[in-house]
């Protein structure tokens, strides 16, 4: 049972790194800030949700998983206003701003 | 199981610190802003992947604070740059 | 090398970029900035301080650790505080600069107006 | 080399060139975001160094608070450009020499660690039970140099007094100047409908679990005070004007409270400061619950500067 979670964990982190490095790639690539907003936060929260869905078999104890999802929601909400302040800031200003 | 943690977690950061370097070194004041967004998932993995791996349960606090925060620092950078024309029309006017 | 001793360097290396930022930038508020980085140095040299002095199953010395606590708080306040006095230095002149000379600016009279 | 080393390196490495950008960077505006990446790494490393306390402190204070304060700053100080000539060649080289040489001195006494290491932990250890507190940071800041906590309260709140007091006279007693966001922004006052609520449970659980694990009153009152930040930038309340009754009660009250049980001890318990056995859990958690209120409305006030404008009648 605990190698069946191990490997869980393992595998689901992996992913949520890849999916970190997808975003900085997007970071790197994109060519102009509204596209790069969308690589960062769309695909680093999937990365942050992946690894807390990896860490959830780690914690001990309903509260502490209870917790980390809630840290990952907080993170997803706050993340998408802020995405479209910053979006506004862009249109406002234009993309060299 | 607690050195692929922190593998993850140090693969996290050298990502965070690309992506960090990528977008402070842009000039444009608008990719400035993201730095926070990017600490805020990037530093709240890292913490909570520290968190697993040291088997510290506080840390996560940690990684709590540090999301509220990054929000709150967001705001401020987009509040304190705003458009142009508003605030050189406020400079000239008041005195 | 252990991480404290790694920290340690970190810290001594930051109050070494925050003294040369506070002494060589001539912006008031480059020079806050500075300064909060060489506090945060010395802070870093503290929690190593702390770190080394790990006994009785715990991480670190908790003393050293509650003064960083009571001083990045007071570090805050006193920022606000040099913050306050720029701004109203600002207010006043017209100007954000430390430097005495070159009193004949274009707008010094404007704030008491 | 294990692998948490090679993190502990890569850390370091980051927190120095993130350092380095915020002196080094051109624009005001750059250098203070690249500090407040700095504040939230330095997080990071306090966590590394076993010091979760400080860590959440450091990434209040540290990143959320100071940056949102300095980030003030540069919007008024954007056009205010001073004609302060950088540092002649020479003396940055002079000055870089000199910091370079301060820099080895402390980095020296680092690498030479003394003989016998001076270590408090053991005696704190010893009495925390007699605190019936199971984090000894917080037995120690409120327990053993409760003094220091109580007088630190008093630094932050004659540090307000010092920014109220550079008011001009004709406004003494009116709003703080907090710049707010003219026109309301929909997206803004979503989210500072949302993330309050949210503090403020964070805030208590904070509070609450400083008693027992990392956290306390300064981690709870620097959250209340972001939070009541959020909600004035954008416009869902307005800044309260100095000379409030309430907002005076609320400043003093934490200081207050903490000062009557210190003086209490003295009839109570043996000496100023000293709480009488069987309540020292009870009476910390009241000290610690008013505490964080004052420290969130002085944070609060603090970063919204000097008084601008008197109210409007």
């Amino acid at each position: 049972m605990n190698l069946a979670f191990d490997i869980f964990t393992v595998s689901a982190v992996s992913a949520g790194a890849l999916f970190f490095l997808a975003g900085t790639v997007g970071l790197l690539r994109f060519p102009d800030s509204l596209t790069r907003l969308h690589a960062l936060t769309k695909v680093d929260n999937l990365g942050l949700g992946l690894v807390v869905l990896g860490l959830l078999p780690q914690a001990n104890g309903l509260f502490s998983a209870l917790k980390l999802v809630s840290i990952w929601l907080l993170v997803q909400l706050s993340g998408a206003i802020i995405t479209q302040l910053i979006a506004g800031a862009v249109r406002l200003r234009g993309p060299h701003g | 199981m607690t050195s692929f943690l922190f593998g993850a977690a140090g693969f996290v950061l050298a990502m965070a610190a690309l992506g960090l370097v990528v977008i402070l070194r842009r000039p444009a004041e608008v990719d400035h802003m993201m730095a926070a967004q990017l600490l805020g998932t990037a530093g709240v993995a890292i913490l909570l992947l520290l968190a697993a791996a040291t088997e510290t349960p506080p840390i996560v606090d940690v990684a709590l604070l540090l999301a509220l925060f990054a929000a709150f620092a967001a705001v401020a950078f987009v509040r304190s740059a705003p458009d142009r024309e508003s605030e050189v029309s406020k400079a000239t006017s008041d005195g | 090398m252990n991480a404290a001793t790694l920290f340690g360097l970190c810290g001594a290396t930051l109050v070494g970029f925050g003294l040369y930022g506070l002494v060589t930038n001539p912006e008031p508020l480059r020079k806050i900035l500075a300064f909060n980085l060489l506090g945060s140095g010395v802070f870093l040299v503290f929690g190593v301080v702390s770190k080394r002095a790990a006994a009785s199953g715990l991480g670190g010395d908790p003393v050293p650790q509650a003064m960083v606590i009571t001083a990045i708080v007071v570090a805050f306040a006193a920022t606000a505080m040099a913050i306050a006095l720029v701004l109203r230095l600002l207010q006043e002149t017209g100007r954000a600069t430390l430097s005495s000379d070159d009193p004949g600016g274009p707008d010094t009279d404007r704030g008491n107006a | 080399m294990t692998i948490s080393s090679v993190f502990n390196i890569g850390l370091v490495v980051l927190i120095l060139g993130i350092g380095a950008s915020t002196i080094a960077a051109r624009e005001a505006f750059a250098a203070v975001i690249a500090f407040v990446v700095y504040g939230l790494l330095l997080a990071i490393a306090w966590v590394r160094l076993s010091a979760v306390d400080v860590a959440l402190t450091e990434a209040a204070i540290g990143g959320g608070m100071t940056g949102m304060l300095m980030l003030g700053a540069v919007a008024r100080l954007r056009f205010a450009k001073g004609n302060d000539s950088p540092a002649s060649l020479p003396a940055r080289l002079a000055a870089g020499v000199l910091c370079a040489v301060i820099a080895a001195g402390l980095a020296t006494a680092i690498l030479v660690p003394p003989e016998v290491i001076p270590t408090l932990a053991p005696a704190v250890m010893d009495n925390l039970a007699q605190s019936g507190l199971g984090n000894p940071v917080a037995g120690v800041l409120f327990v053993y140099r409760a003094l220091d906590t109580l007088l630190e309260k008093v630094v932050l709140l004659l540090a307000l007094l010092g920014v109220w007091s550079l008011a001009p006279d004709s406004v003494w007693g009116g709003i703080p100047g907090l710049r707010v966001y003219a026109q309301p922004d929909r997206t803004l006052t979503f989210l500072a409908q949302l993330l309050p609520p949210v503090g403020i449970v964070v805030a208590i659980y904070m509070c609450w679990v400083g008693a027992k694990e990392p956290g306390g009153a300064f981690q709870g009152g620097t959250i209340l005070a972001a939070m009541w930040l959020l909600v004035m930038i954008a416009g869902l309340q307005s800044v309260p004007s100095i000379s409030q009754p309430w907002l005076r009660l609320l400043l003093v009250i934490g200081p207050m409270i903490f000062l009557a049980i210190g003086l209490a001890g003295f009839v109570l318990a043996s000496a100023f400061l000293a709480y009488p056995s069987g309540y020292a859990k009870a009476l910390i958690v009241a000290i610690e619950f008013a505490l964080t209120l004052s420290i969130g409305v002085a944070l609060g006030m603090l970063a919204a500067g000097p008084p601008e404008r008197v109210q409007q009648p």
